[in-house]
């Protein structure tokens, strides 16, 4: 368990330090340095929990469990990665002038804030806690995606803190509902919502308080997952806000509310006895991978774009998980960690390629391969992969859940087919003239950091080629965990 | 090696008698038409002195212009040998099937309008350009007449085409009404006779085959001539020995094929006084009308094809 | 279920839920912002009133602590400082236009309907009385979001963000007598930390806006103009 | 063993690819190691091809990669080895031919390792799909080369038209890689795993197994260029690189016919008659579509690789005859048609790589790709007009070239056609024989019109007069490729009696009678039937050549021949101007079929810009037109639509989460 505390430490240590020292130019090393030792930390505790099995603290706080550690670590790595990238990034931005040294304290402080109030989300017991942490994300962030001041990351930062507060405040409400079903198989202990107790009396809780509680839950952390039509702050915030922000946003937060929803559904659905809240994630899982895929033939701001990118795969991880089973359950687990790693990726060359072309504008984007190859390649390849394309990871967790889909729902697996080659025809029109073709005249390499990007794409092809037995095993523990049967 | 020896000797027959039957329609025309005519065996008369002339090639020539016409000549007389003239059976019919004899007639056209393209005159290219759209529409007509036939006997062999027709009892086939009449309008578009094209002139708007070989001389051109005239002997022979198969020797013994000779030159003189009197009686057409002429064809051997189907099978 | 039959002290809560319906309702209609304000203050003191009953009625006495967050935040920080900022941002005097308001107001009574309506499941497996309250505060929470939709003032949809909390806090206490202290604490804390943001949120929007009517936050889109 | 070999051949082109990056900056040593590696590659590939299909034996492999529980699966059959042949020889001899063909692109815009990186691996790809024996390392295989070949096409990416094409094509291969996947899914459903034998042994009910095969009929369709599929054909395979466009359009699409093929006849096995009628209807659309397309180009490997789309459409024919003699219980008429279809996949590959090298060496060395500035490129060109003559011979089917023998078993297949027990689909099949002797006679005519044009005749700009031969292994690479073209035309009976083992394995019959007579005479279903002696034919135009010439030859001692200007009717010299172009060699043609192609024809008279006047011609495709142009509005306006719910309003995206919460509390309850 000590693992699992100095994980937490770690950040909430920095958010503190960086509060003072933030904006020091050696900010963006120790920054690194503490997310590497975070990193380190979370992947002690994911090999005490791959030793030992499930972990629990003891005022039954926090819980470790196959599912959520391997999250932990995911989340722990891309920090990482993103920090590494981070630093420079955020250098050269000072460097222009964009911010200043109070707003350098805020972003290193808040970045730190943010994955402590992360990883808390995924490792605690406690769904009231849940609710608290992911909202403490919502707070860390808003300020980031306003960072720059302009009207539209003013903009921006109001939309995403209020729909998202108002969101958020449903999934509360849905909390209470649980807790009040809870409260009658257990009454007066404190220990009510503690999700360890609440997975052991899922059978004894009263359905037709769950499936309300459940709409709300749905409504609330999907807002945060960004389903349709409760995406709309999704676009604006990642688009506005510094890079490092939006690739840790798209891949960390999105997969915590999620995460948070499949918790949810883990217990409600025994409880149920009916698939009704698969089908209404599946629903939204539909709709949001159709209009996302849509509304990327729209694009005119690079991040915005692939911020859709992500509202598609969220809504192709929500379809997943709705179809249940060991299957789908297994894509949608594996889809987490290869979307994550692909999108935070790409939110980094697209950094460094709006630092290259000096704009967000796809139109003014022109030839960055002979501009700068590697950011070029970085972008194009990992385009090539979050659109699915083996042999990255991204087509094999959606072979499986297109196979998946194909055996308990063959006709949806048609819409999914439309809604990826749409999808797929939005990224690429707008990517090629990005990377191909010829740079327009004075623009210059800039420098660039490409190992969290080099390490990404070499992981995803690693999963794409082969699945590790050890992460497969994992993976497998959670499925049995969501779904109650494994595939291995 | 019997075989062999008969098979060659027709062939031969059939190089020989080719210029006869082109002089022979035209000896004919002339007299359908009142005039005086050139005698039967002028075109020997017009090679043999061809062959004697001097060749003038340009000098934008390739090596493609004085190749062709001894492939082209080459290839079409191995057409011919594989057509039973006399007889059937003959080890040289299993050379090819009918499939094959007309990518012969292909090949040979293919590189008639290389020829023509080569010396780069427009005269040239615009023979070679009609002479494909004609040929490349007259093809597939020309091949679902023969299947016609084919699928009656079940075998597109020539020889076993004619053999089997002669060993079946008697019957009427309407289905080879239609493929003869569609043969013969393609034999008539294939061999540059009118209404499609006109041998005897050299007006630029209307030739097609002349203009290819516009810009040959002395052997070559008569080559080439000659082989046109075996083309139309080999198309004559086929359509008189499949539509009208008795007197073909089924058996190489000297009585059958003096018959054989007999019926077939009859039969040859017959087509030839036909396709005279068709020449006579009709104008040549304008280029874009050909396509109808041979879209005709292709209905009727189409038509052969159905009924064979509809009313023959079962 | 005679009313009559019930403790008084569960008599009161009900009486207490149908004064911060009320209050909602108040909340949608009133239009000038300090009026707005001090209504807002007035329904954190019945829920602050609520949280008490509970506590005494119920016998958890931590639910206390949560009344005098209630009573920190709601009555007094919250509306404090909303009533700060419209002072220093001049707009005190400021009367919000809301569109067919009569409309609206029959929607906020359809809504508390649908509430009833939609726990009345609930409602019929209920032993306790303060099942109702479910209902109730549904009601309270969807009434807030309908504020938040229809008023275009950012001071406005603050309001409306914070009376839908305190929807959810009568939820929490009056349906099921309090949460645990640690979501209480960390619920309370995230309250504080969105109250400021708030306020940091409304300098700039006015700032770059010039004024703060959310319908000029409009430039990212993707519908062509 | 065979097994093994294969496995070295992609190891061997994964070389080609990585290793030579040691050697980023050294020119010469990066083409030197990346072509020796392709060609040692290709030729592993053919020595375990023939192995596999010679010794007609099968081996299987696991390896212990992919997902947990499901290891890569591999198998290597004689199916599976033809293709491997046809894929390995056509990558040896892009190996002789690339070292000197890259050097146009060592100086040019991009780097050149990027090009070798992504053969490498786009041919590794293609060996992969063929060993791949589930459904998991299939897709990977072959998204593999669809995306490594979506990098060469989109190579000379300075040029617009490169990326449009580039996208097109990795648009359609993506749609056509999820056709396939969703047809292996349906397979894994019911047969429960994703190996093949599995999915092989899956129990389908009829509806499903005719879902799961048009799903695989449009997927793969999709990449071997049926009609109207074939639209990113015409558009990818000009642009790319000669020696790629010769792997995409020779190979490739070949291996989209193997896969189409495994599908069809490996894995879903009971056939029915009404997917042989589709796949029959829509080849002989395509065979006749793809040739009168062609025809119209003008833009050499533009008119190349629509005739792609024309031989794939003879190869579908073949399948779909098969498949039909298959459906109505006429095992042996199926494995003729079979035999055919996999006889003409391979002389595809190897006369279409051959025509695509001889027009890569054109361009090289004139710089030139449209036809109307060709001509008389024979003079400077003689080898590789004569090998591309060669190839044009065997594209439009003359004896005794290849492409003959492939198209006359077709034809023989489709005479068989009564054999049918069904009056309306025995008199259809005829009728798709003269779909099939037209696209013939019009291959032909555009075949005439390519050699005429751009060989032939006087050249038609400046450039194009000073081409001169290309080196060595350019020509070499032809000269290989054109002589498999004569071998494989003239020896029919031995390509035949190998080929026979696949039909045995696919449909348990071969055909016994194809080399009964020797290998001299191909009779495929009896002697009497039909029989075609390929190599007396090539002794009999010899043989008659050489009468003729023997006895012509003492005439020209007599009268020499006397070289002298062209007839010029006496108006002067002739130009270059003066000549038949390709668009007005294709005139008749344009008029007589007029409504197959959207034509935009404009002739303008004299005026300032133009004082000669100006004739205009632009010829279109339906297919883009008609159906993938109101595709793409179509989505463009639903996109329009969709962005309405991204307005900018903050109340109005509350206002979706309150209804959202409304919508779904009134579901629930």
């Amino acid at each position: 368990m000590n693992a699992l505390y100095l994980t937490l430490l770690l950040p909430l240590f920095g958010t503190m330090l960086f509060a003072v020292a933030g904006h020091r130019r050696s900010a963006g090393t120790i920054n690194m340095f503490i997310c590497v030792a975070t990193f380190a930390t979370s992947l002690w505790l994911a090999i005490n929990v791959f030793n030992q099995g499930t972990l629990i603290s003891d005022g039954k706080l926090f819980y470790i469990d196959g599912f959520n550690v391997y999250l932990i670590l995911l989340n722990a790595f891309v920090g990482m990665t993103t920090s590494v990238f981070s630093g420079p990034y955020m250098a050269h931005e000072v460097e222009i002038g964009r911010v200043d040294d109070g707003r350098m304290r805020l972003y290193y402080s808040m970045y730190q804030g943010f994955l402590f109030t992360m990883l808390v989300a995924l490792s605690t017991n406690n769904l009231g806690l849940l609710w608290v942490a992911v909202e403490g994300a919502t707070l860390a962030t808003v300020l980031l995606v306003s960072l720059y001041r302009t009207p539209e990351s003013i903009e921006a930062g109001w939309k995403y803190f209020l729909i998202c507060g108002v969101g958020i405040a449903q999934a509360l409400f849905g909390t209470v509902l649980i807790y009040f079903a809870a409260d009658k198989v257990l009454p007066g202990s404190d220990e009510t919502l503690l999700w360890t107790v609440l997975n052991a009396h899922a059978m004894e809780l009263e359905p037709t308080v769950l499936i309300l509680a459940f709409v709300f839950l749905l409504v609330g952390y999907g807002t945060k997952v960004g389903l349709v039509p409760l995406h709309n702050w999704l676009p604006d915030a990642h688009s506005e806000g510094p890079t490092p922000m939006s690739a840790i946003l798209s891949g960390l937060l999105l997969n915590v509310a999620l995460y948070a929803i499949v918790r949810f559904k883990m217990i409600i659905d025994p409880a149920l006895g009916t698939d009704l809240p698969g089908k209404i994630m599946m629903g939204f899982g539909l709709v949001t991978f159709a209009t996302a895929g849509l509304l990327l033939h729209r694009q005119k701001d690079v991040k915005r774009m692939f911020s859709y990118s992500s509202i598609e795969h969220m809504g192709l991880m929500t379809f997943a998980f709705g179809i249940g089973g060991s299957l789908a359950t297994f894509g949608g687990l594996l889809h987490m960690i290869v979307h994550s790693l692909t999108k935070s990726a790409i939110f980094v060359t697209v950094g460094h390629a709006a630092h290259v072309a000096k704009t967000q504008s796809i139109d003014k984007i022109r030839g960055l391969i002979s501009t700068q190859p590697t950011v070029g390649w970085g972008l194009l390849l990992g385009t090539v992969a979050i659109a699915g394309f083996p042999p990255f990871g991204v087509f094999t967790s959606e072979f499986l859940l297109f196979s998946a889909t194909m055996k308990s729902w063959p006709w949806l697996v048609i819409t999914l087919l439309i809604g990826l080659a749409v999808a797929f025809a939005g990224l690429f029109r707008h990517v090629q003239p990005m990377v191909f073709g010829e740079a327009p005249p004075g623009q210059q390499p800039v420098e660039a950091n490409m190992w969290p990007v080099i390490i990404h794409l070499v992981l995803i092809l690693w999963l794409g080629i082969s699945v590790p037995e050890v992460l497969a095993r994992w993976i497998d523990q959670a499925t049995i965990m969501i779904v109650g049967e494994g595939l291995l | 090696m019997n075989g062999w020896v008969i098979a060659i000797i027709q062939t031969a027959l059939m190089a020989a008698g080719a210029p006869f039957l082109t002089g022979w329609v035209k000896w004919v025309k002339c007299k359908l038409q009142c005039r005086q005519g050139p005698p039967p065996w002028q075109p020997y008369r017009d090679l043999a002195k061809l062959f004697r002339k001097e060749v003038v090639i340009s000098d934008k020539a390739s090596v493609i212009f004085r190749i062709s016409p001894y492939l082209i000549f080459s290839v079409t007389a191995l057409a011919g040998s594989i057509v039973p003239l006399l007889a059937v059976g003959l080890p040289t019919s299993a050379i090819a099937d009918v499939i094959v004899l007309v990518g012969f007639f292909a090949l040979a056209r293919f590189f008639l309008a290389l020829a023509g393209m080569d010396i780069g005159t427009a005269f040239g290219g615009m023979g070679s350009s009609r002479e494909v759209t004609i040929s490349s529409l007259a093809e597939p007509a020309m091949l679902l007449a023969v299947f016609t036939l084919a699928m009656t006997v079940s075998s597109t062999n020539l020889a076993t085409m004619i053999y089997r027709l002669l060993d079946f009892p008697f019957q009427l086939y309407p289905s080879f009404i239609f493929a003869g009449l569609g043969l013969l309008l393609v034999a008539v578009a294939e061999c540059g006779r009118i209404p499609v094209d006109n041998p005897a002139t050299h007006l630029e708007l209307t030739m097609v085959h002349e203009a290819m070989i516009l810009e040959y001389s002395g052997r070559h051109l008569a080559l080439m001539e000659w082989a046109a005239m075996l083309k139309l002997m080999i198309y004559g022979v086929l359509i008189a020995n499949l539509f009208v198969p008795w007197g073909v020797a089924l058996e190489y013994t000297a009585y059958d094929f003096a018959v054989a000779m007999v019926t077939i030159t009859a039969k040859l003189l017959v087509l030839g006084i036909v396709l005279a009197v068709s020449e006579t009686s009709l104008a040549k057409m304008r280029l874009f009308r050909v396509p109808q002429f041979l879209g005709l064809a292709f209905i009727l051997s189409l038509l052969g094809m159905l009924s064979h189907v509809i009313l023959e099978v079962r | 279920m005679q009313l009559i039959s019930l403790p008084v002290s569960e008599q009161l809560i009900l009486t207490l839920a149908a004064l911060i319906l009320f209050t909602s309702f108040l909340l949608l209609a009133q239009t000038r912002l300090v009026t707005l304000i001090h209504t807002f203050a007035l329904q954190g003191g019945l829920l602050f009133l609520t949280t008490v009953l509970v506590a005494i009625a119920s016998g958890r006495h931590h639910l206390l602590i949560s009344a005098a967050l209630t009573l920190g935040l709601k009555v007094f920080f919250i509306p404090w400082q909303l009533r700060l900022l419209v002072v220093r941002l001049d707009i005190r005097r400021e009367v919000e236009v809301v569109g067919n308001a009569s409309l609206i107001m029959i929607g906020a009574g359809a809504l508390t309907l649908f509430s009833y309506y939609v726990a009345l499941p609930i409602r019929e497996l209920s032993l306790l009385s303060t099942r109702n309250t479910i209902a109730i505060s549904l009601a309270v929470i969807l009434i807030g979001m309908l504020m938040i939709i229809t008023r275009r003032k950012a001071v406005t949809q603050v309001i409306g963000f914070m009376s839908m909390e305190n929807g959810l806090m009568f939820a929490a206490v009056a349906a099921t007598h309090g949460m645990p202290m640690v979501v209480e604490l960390g619920v309370a804390l995230d309250v504080l930390v969105a109250a400021i943001l708030f306020g940091i949120f409304f300098f700039h929007i006015r700032s770059e806006f010039g004024s703060l009517d959310v319908d000029r936050l409009n430039r990212l889109n993707e519908v062509d103009r | 063993m065979s097994l093994n070999i294969a496995h070295l051949a992609v190891a061997l082109a994964i070389l080609s690819a990585f290793a030579p990056l040691l050697f980023a900056r050294k020119t010469a040593l990066l083409k030197f190691f990346s072509f020796m590696f392709l060609g040692l590659s290709g030729c592993a590939a053919v020595v375990a091809g023939a192995m596999a299909l010679l010794a007609d034996q099968v081996v299987t492999m696991v390896v212990p990669i992919g997902l947990p529980w499901l290891h890569c699966y591999q198998k290597l059959d004689p199916l599976a080895g033809l293709f491997l042949l046809i894929v390995g020889l056509v990558t040896a001899v892009v190996g002789c031919y690339g070292p000197a063909y890259v050097r146009e692109y060592e100086n040019g815009a991009q780097p050149l390792p990027v090009l070798t990186v992504f053969t490498g691996l786009f041919v590794a790809g293609m060996f992969l799909v063929m060993l791949a024996a589930d459904a998991f390392s299939f897709m990977l295989a072959w998204e593999l080369m669809s995306v490594a070949s979506y990098f060469l096409v989109a190579y000379q990416h300075q040029n617009s038209e490169n990326r449009n094409a580039a996208f097109i094509y990795l648009l359609m291969a993506q749609v056509g890689g999820l056709f396939i996947l969703l047809g292996y899914g349906v397979l894994a459903a019911f047969g429960g795993a994703f190996s093949f034998d599995a999915m092989a042994a899956a129990p389908l009910s009829s509806g499903w197994a005719s879902i799961a095969f048009i799903l695989a009929f449009i997927g793969f369709g999709m990449k071997a260029g049926v009609v109207p599929l074939h639209v990113w054909l015409p558009q990818a395979h000009p642009v790319a690189p000669s020696h790629i466009s010769a792997l995409m359009s020779g190979v490739m699409l070949k291996v989209a016919v193997y896969g189409f093929i495994r599908f069809s006849y490996d894995l879903l096995g009971d056939i029915h008659w009404q997917w042989g009628v589709l796949v029959l209807f829509i080849g002989s659309v395509s065979a006749i579509l793809g040739v009168l397309y062609a025809l119209m180009q003008h833009d050499l490997k533009r008119l190349l690789a629509y005739h792609s789309v024309e031989n794939i459409g003879i190869i579908y024919m073949g399948i779909g005859l098969s498949m039909i003699f298959s459906s109505f219980d006429l095992p042996l008429l199926a494995a003729l048609g079979l035999v055919a279809a996999l006889y003409h996949s391979l002389n595809h590959a190897l006369f279409k790589s051959l025509l695509f090298l001889g027009a890569g060496a054109v361009l090289q060395n004139s710089h030139e790709h449209d036809l109307e500035k060709m001509g008389g490129l024979i003079r400077g060109m003689p080898i590789t007009a004569l090998c591309f003559l060669i190839g044009c011979i065997s594209i439009s089917a003359l004896p005794p070239f290849n492409g003959f023998v492939s198209e006359w078993l077709t034809f023989q297949a489709a005479l068989q056609g009564p054999a049918i027990d069904s009056g309306v689909i025995s008199s259809l099949i005829p009728v798709a024989a003269a779909v099939l002797a037209l696209t013939g006679a019009l291959a032909a005519a555009c075949f005439v019109k390519v050699f005429g044009v751009a060989f032939l005749g006087l050249p038609r700009s400046e450039a194009v007069s000073k081409a001169r031969e290309s080196s060595f292994g350019m020509v070499f690479a032809q000269g290989v490729l054109a002589l498999c073209c004569l071998l494989f035309g003239v020896f029919p009976t031995w390509t035949v009696g190998a080929i026979n083992v696949i039909p045995q394995h696919l449909l348990g019959v071969g055909l016994p009678a194809a080399t009964e007579k020797g290998w001299v005479w191909l009779t495929p279903m009896a002697a009497e039937t039909a029989s075609y002696g390929a190599p007396m034919v090539l002794l009999g135009i010899c043989l008659a050549w050489l009468i003729v010439w023997l006895w012509l030859h003492p005439r020209r001692r007599k009268t020499p021949v006397r070289v002298g200007d062209t007839w010029d009717c006496g108006f002067g010299p002739l130009n270059s101007r003066m000549q038949y172009t390709s668009s007005s060699f294709t005139q008749p043609i344009r008029r007589v079929f007029r409504p197959v192609w959207p034509i935009d024809e404009q002739i303008i008279a004299k005026d300032e810009k133009h004082p000669g006047g100006h004739y205009h011609l632009r010829v279109g495709d339906w297919a883009w037109n008609k159906i993938y142009l109101p595709i793409g509005r179509i989505l463009l306006a639903s996109a329009k639509r969709a962005a309405m719910i991204q307005g900018g309003n903050i109340r109005v995206y509350l206002a979706y989460s309150f209804f959202t919460l409304i919508f779904l509390l009134w579901v629930i309850v």
